[in-house]
């Protein structure tokens, strides 16, 4: 018997890629035989436009590697240069800054947990996790004056101090409650469990192998979180969360859990905050920012997995060579081998779990 | 219906027009009846699945054409009769063509032989029942038809899951339709509804000796329907839109409509099976109560009868409406070892049940 | 670890800063540390062109176990040998540095142009890489 | 067992979403109603009390400012070209004297290109400006 296969076009306009990502599939069948992913078409060039660009003119385009979770990008590339000149953060500053990245790792993961469900058929919890992402975004507009792109931090401390806290904590008090909700609707649901339990196993080494990081990583159980050694979260209480049964499900279940750990690290900070006073910083001047001659390295636990950057300077007012790390563009490259033997209905839910987003893909 | 026959027959008979012309004349206007009160029926059952999955996710639905939307299927409907008509490259023209207008034809045929009232059934033969089993797995012929000739992977992968679906699914139905029979000793639907007519109003309903049957049936119904859980063949964020991914405005339209048509006759036959068709729920007839034995009340009896129909068709409409909200998609394998290893030898065992209350004198 | 048993072992290589600079050897390099080691993560691979127009690629390795990270670079002109084999990740860094700086790497066959077209000319992240494609050029003017 | 667990499960999940269908719409219906915007917003820019130095111009990541000098090199006027700004606020950030801000403005959208090029003359009242931009 001859077997005949055929080659599928999954993407780059289909409703489940989330953005722009192409698949070649060769299947037989719904079986799939290989994947090639084709990535690209959301590429900006984010590497060449640093060299040409001055440091602080960079900084809010850094946002928009990963329109989902900007802080990111941002506190890293703040990092660096702060790394290069030598600036000391205050305190408060670092810990306004960890309030950032946890609520906007909130929102990516509440993001992640709409999406995914929507790819596996499931309307409701789509719309509730965007209600409550939309809490933390009218959060960030009301601070920082933008949803998405929100050029808060600025070398050497943040754009402006700290306020309505009330609405932290409302949002504190809400989250949690909701997150029942869902894992009501979602976590014990036969047909979801039946769609996600030991679907897409990804193997401690082959995670390894493929330079996965992030939750994915730590739903395939290593404990692997840059947060562990980051100097911001120095002083807090900070447990990882590690499951070891690797599969689709897994990596679900330690987004959840990884929103109620955010939650309880920022309830933790809120109280330091509380107690201290509000602080101002002066801009550094933009017209001779310079970096010494050397390279600079970083590092952060966005959502998506770990990224980091890495400047090279001459002692220009730019970098001479400035290259980004981002934790999806390995995810896209597994999807080579993860995806390979399984049901075309399966894949989705496959790629679906590994939270791939393009624009952090492309750069 | 008979009744009415003879009254028509005999007027005409009066002018001296021949039979012939009678006989023809008494199709054709039910027929019509029949297609605008299901276009517009189709069209409040559209706005009220949009409606009802707004607010069960908390939004609003369509909102903005007419007073609270009320206007936005026409709306739509319009828009799609004036968008064109595009044939791509590489399809089979007459095969392309024909499977929407193939579709609507069982969905008409199903919709003659139901017993909307004791005196208003279109084509009333003494085997309905099987009629119907036939006519519900009818629409999957054109679906597949236009899946293969749309030359698109998409639509043929959505085409084969719904003719899998379908078989698998058939037979689950009819072993459910069989303990019907054996309940009420009638293939005849009028006759099964009449079968569940006792003092006590919904006691004499067969969904309590046959519980399991009926959830069988619903079940089955919703994979015939393609609905969401099992919404594969169209599975919007695999297959992109399945089956009719390739169909534009009118035949799309018609498509959609169809698949609305079908939900509405198959609650309406659900309705007749388990919940007493268009018996009252309370035993006696509301305009029987109210206005005794007059004239007025014998006729006004058959519009109750509709109604009574429609409220337990629209009963069942909600909740499947209700498992779209939340429930997510199960994969394609897993769909048919549901049917298979499941509900097959559950409904076969509801058969012996049912045998065994009917002829062990517990009934 | 003790990185100077490590360059040790490798001729020619030297210790600079933080990181290991070797001549040649560098899958064999990488295969010792991984083996030897267990520097099991590929961070990244990182292309930095230098005045030369030589190419300095540096391998980020990372031991989970141990925690700690190894810098590996080596100079390279137009070739490189890939390590594929060793780290599977390494598909999707030696395409993107094949596309942005055109170092072909031996032993990969996954090389094609990633970002860019199958067409295009040049590779963008290269210092004298001119963007000319007049197509690509924002035009106030003819935009309004 | 299995499946009375399974039947809890599905009907808990039913249950959360049919509590929802009473809760209140989160709706927000755009042109009638709007969110309420505060002062942090970042929309279209203005400028007042503008000194010409330039600053704007050098960390503006898009090369939305360009200004027009006379022959000795004094800065005459300043045009923020709205097609090509980002909103990311660094010139109100980096503005020496505070003269440029943002306003809550942010239905910016226009049939013509050219009216999203403002044009702040230097040294001119404000109200001008404004008339001028509209």
């Amino acid at each position: 018997m001859t077997i005949t296969t055929f080659k599928l076009n999954l993407g780059p306009q289909h409703p489940s890629t989330h953005g722009v990502l192409r698949l070649i599939l060769e299947l037989e069948g719904e079986k799939i035989l290989s994947c090639e992913p084709d990535v690209g078409y959301l590429h900006r060039g984010m590497e060449k436009m640093a060299e040409r660009m001055s440091y602080i003119q960079y900084l809010p385009l850094v946002d928009r590697i990963d329109y989902l979770a900007g802080f990111f990008y941002s506190e890293l590339y703040c990092r660096i240069v702060e790394k290069a000149l030598n600036i000391e953060l205050s305190q408060r500053v670092k810990f306004i800054r960890v309030i950032m990245l946890e609520l906007n790792r909130i929102a990516s993961h509440l993001l992640w947990i709409g999406a995914f469900l929507m790819d596996l058929g499931a309307i409701s919890p789509y719309f509730y996790a965007f209600r409550e992402r939309e809490m933390i975004l009218r959060y960030f507009e009301k601070l920082t004056g933008q949803r998405m792109m929100y050029n808060y931090f600025v070398f050497g401390g943040i754009r402006r101090d700290i306020g309505y806290i009330e609405d932290i904590e409302e949002i504190l008090k809400i989250l949690p409650v909701k997150l029942n909700d869902y894992e009501r609707i979602i976590t014990e649901n036969p047909i979801f469990i039946s769609r996600t339990k030991g679907k897409g196993i990804l193997t401690k080494y082959t995670a390894l192998n493929y330079s996965i990081t992030g939750v994915n990583l730590r739903a395939s159980g290593i404990s692997y979180d840059v947060r562990n050694t980051d100097y911001l979260y120095e002083g807090l209480k900070y447990k990882p969360v590690v499951l070891y049964s690797c599969d689709a499900w897994a990596r679900y279940k330690a987004r959840i859990l990884e929103i109620r750990e955010s939650v309880t690290l920022i309830k933790q900070v809120i109280e330091y905050l509380k107690s201290c006073s509000p602080t101002e910083q002066k801009p550094i001047s933009p017209l001779n920012l310079k970096l010494p001659e050397g390279n600079y390295y970083g590092e952060i636990e966005a959502p998506r997995g770990m990224a980091s950057c890495y400047v090279e300077s001459v002692g220009e007012d730019r970098p001479y060579r400035l290259k980004w790390r981002t934790g999806s563009y390995y995810s896209v490259n597994l999807l080579r081998k993860l995806l390979v033997g399984n049901y075309l209905n399966d894949a989705i839910a496959i790629a679906g779990s590994l939270d791939i987003i393009l624009p952090e893909v492309d750069k | 219906m008979n009744l009415l026959y003879f009254m028509y027959m005999e007027y005409l008979a009066k002018y001296n027009i021949p039979k012939l012309f009678g006989d023809i004349t008494f199709y054709i206007i039910p027929f019509c009846i029949i297609a605008l009160a299901l276009l517009i029926i189709v069209l409040i059952l559209v706005l009220a699945e949009r409606k009802l999955l707004g607010y069960f996710t908390q939004r609003k639905g369509p909102n903005r054409v007419g007073y609270w939307g009320i206007l936005q299927t026409l709306a739509d409907a319009i828009k799609l009769l004036c968008k064109e008509n595009i044939t791509p490259k590489g399809v089979d023209r007459f095969l392309f063509n024909l499977a929407p207008v193939l579709v609507f034809v069982p969905t008409f045929a199903a919709l003659g032989i139901i017993p909307y009232c004791a005196e208003f059934t279109f084509v009333n033969t003494s085997t309905n029942v099987i009629l119907y089993l036939i006519l519900a797995a009818f629409p999957i012929l054109s679906i597949f038809l236009g899946g293969w000739a749309s030359n698109n992977k998409y639509s043929l992968m959505g085409a084969m899951r719904s003719i899998a679906q379908v078989i698998s699914y058939e037979l689950p139905v009819t072993f459910v339709l069989l303990s019907i029979v054996v309940l009420s000793s009638s293939t005849n639907l009028t006759g099964i509804t009449l079968a569940q007519y006792s003092r006590a109003g919904f006691a004499g309903w067969f969904i309590f000796p046959c519980i399991i049957g009926f959830v069988v049936m619903f079940v089955s119904i919703l994979a015939e329907l393609n609905r969401c859980p099992f919404d594969l063949p169209e599975a919007e964020s695999e297959l992109i839109c399945g089956y009719n991914t390739e169909y534009s405005g009118m035949r799309f339209a018609i498509f959609y409509l169809s698949e609305y048509a079908m939900l509405f006759a198959n609650s309406m036959f659900l309705a007749i099976l388990f919940l007493g068709g268009y018996l009252s729920p309370f035993g006696g007839y509301i305009s029987h109560i109210l206005l005794g034995d007059s004239y007025l009340a014998s006729i006004l009896v058959y519009f109750e009868q509709v109604f009574w129909l429609f409220l337990k068709s629209a009963l069942l409409i909600f909740i499947i409406i209700w498992i779209r909200a939340t429930l997510p998609r199960l994969a394609s394998f897993d769909l048919l070892k549901f049917s298979w290893s499941i509900l097959l030898p559950v409904s076969i065992v509801n058969l012996l049940l049912v045998v065994l209350i009917k002829f062990g004198g517990l009934l | 670890m003790n990185i100077g048993e490590f360059w040790n072992i490798f001729e020619g290589a030297e210790l600079v800063e933080n990181r290991i600079i070797l001549k040649d050897d560098l899958h064999k390099a990488l295969q010792f540390a991984l083996e030897n080691y267990s520097f099991n993560l590929l961070k990244d691979i990182t292309a930095v062109e230098k005045r030369d127009k030589s190419i300095d690629l540096t391998y980020h390795l990372y031991s989970v176990e141990n925690d700690e990270d190894l810098l590996i670079t080596i100079n390279v002109w137009n070739e490189a040998e890939s390590v594929i084999d060793l780290f599977k990740s390494a598909i999707a860094d030696e395409n993107e540095i094949y596309d942005m700086f055109g170092i072909k790497f031996i032993g990969n066959e996954y090389l094609k142009r990633l970002y860019m077209p199958e067409s295009w000319e040049g590779f963008p992240l290269r210092k004298d890489y001119i963007q000319s494609d007049e197509r690509l050029a924002w035009d106030d003017d003819n935009n309004v | 067992m299995k499946f009375i667990k399974a039947a809890i499960n599905i009907s808990d999940g039913l249950l959360t979403v049919f509590k929802h269908l009473f809760r209140k719409p989160v709706t927000l219906e755009y042109p009638e109603k709007r969110r309420e915007l505060n002062n942090n917003f970042r929309g279209k820019l203005t400028v007042d009390g503008c000194i010409g130095c330039g600053v704007c111009k050098r960390v503006c990541p898009s090369g939305a400012i360009s200004y027009e000098k006379n022959l000795n090199g004094k800065v005459l006027s300043y045009t923020f070209d709205l097609n090509k700004c980002i909103f990311c606020g660094n010139c109100k950030y980096y503005c020496p004297c505070g003269a440029i801000s943002m306003t809550k403005e942010y239905e910016l959208a226009s049939a013509n290109k050219k009216d999203l090029k403002l044009k702040y003359n230097i040294g001119v009242p404000e109200e001008e400006n404004i008339k001028e931009n509209k």
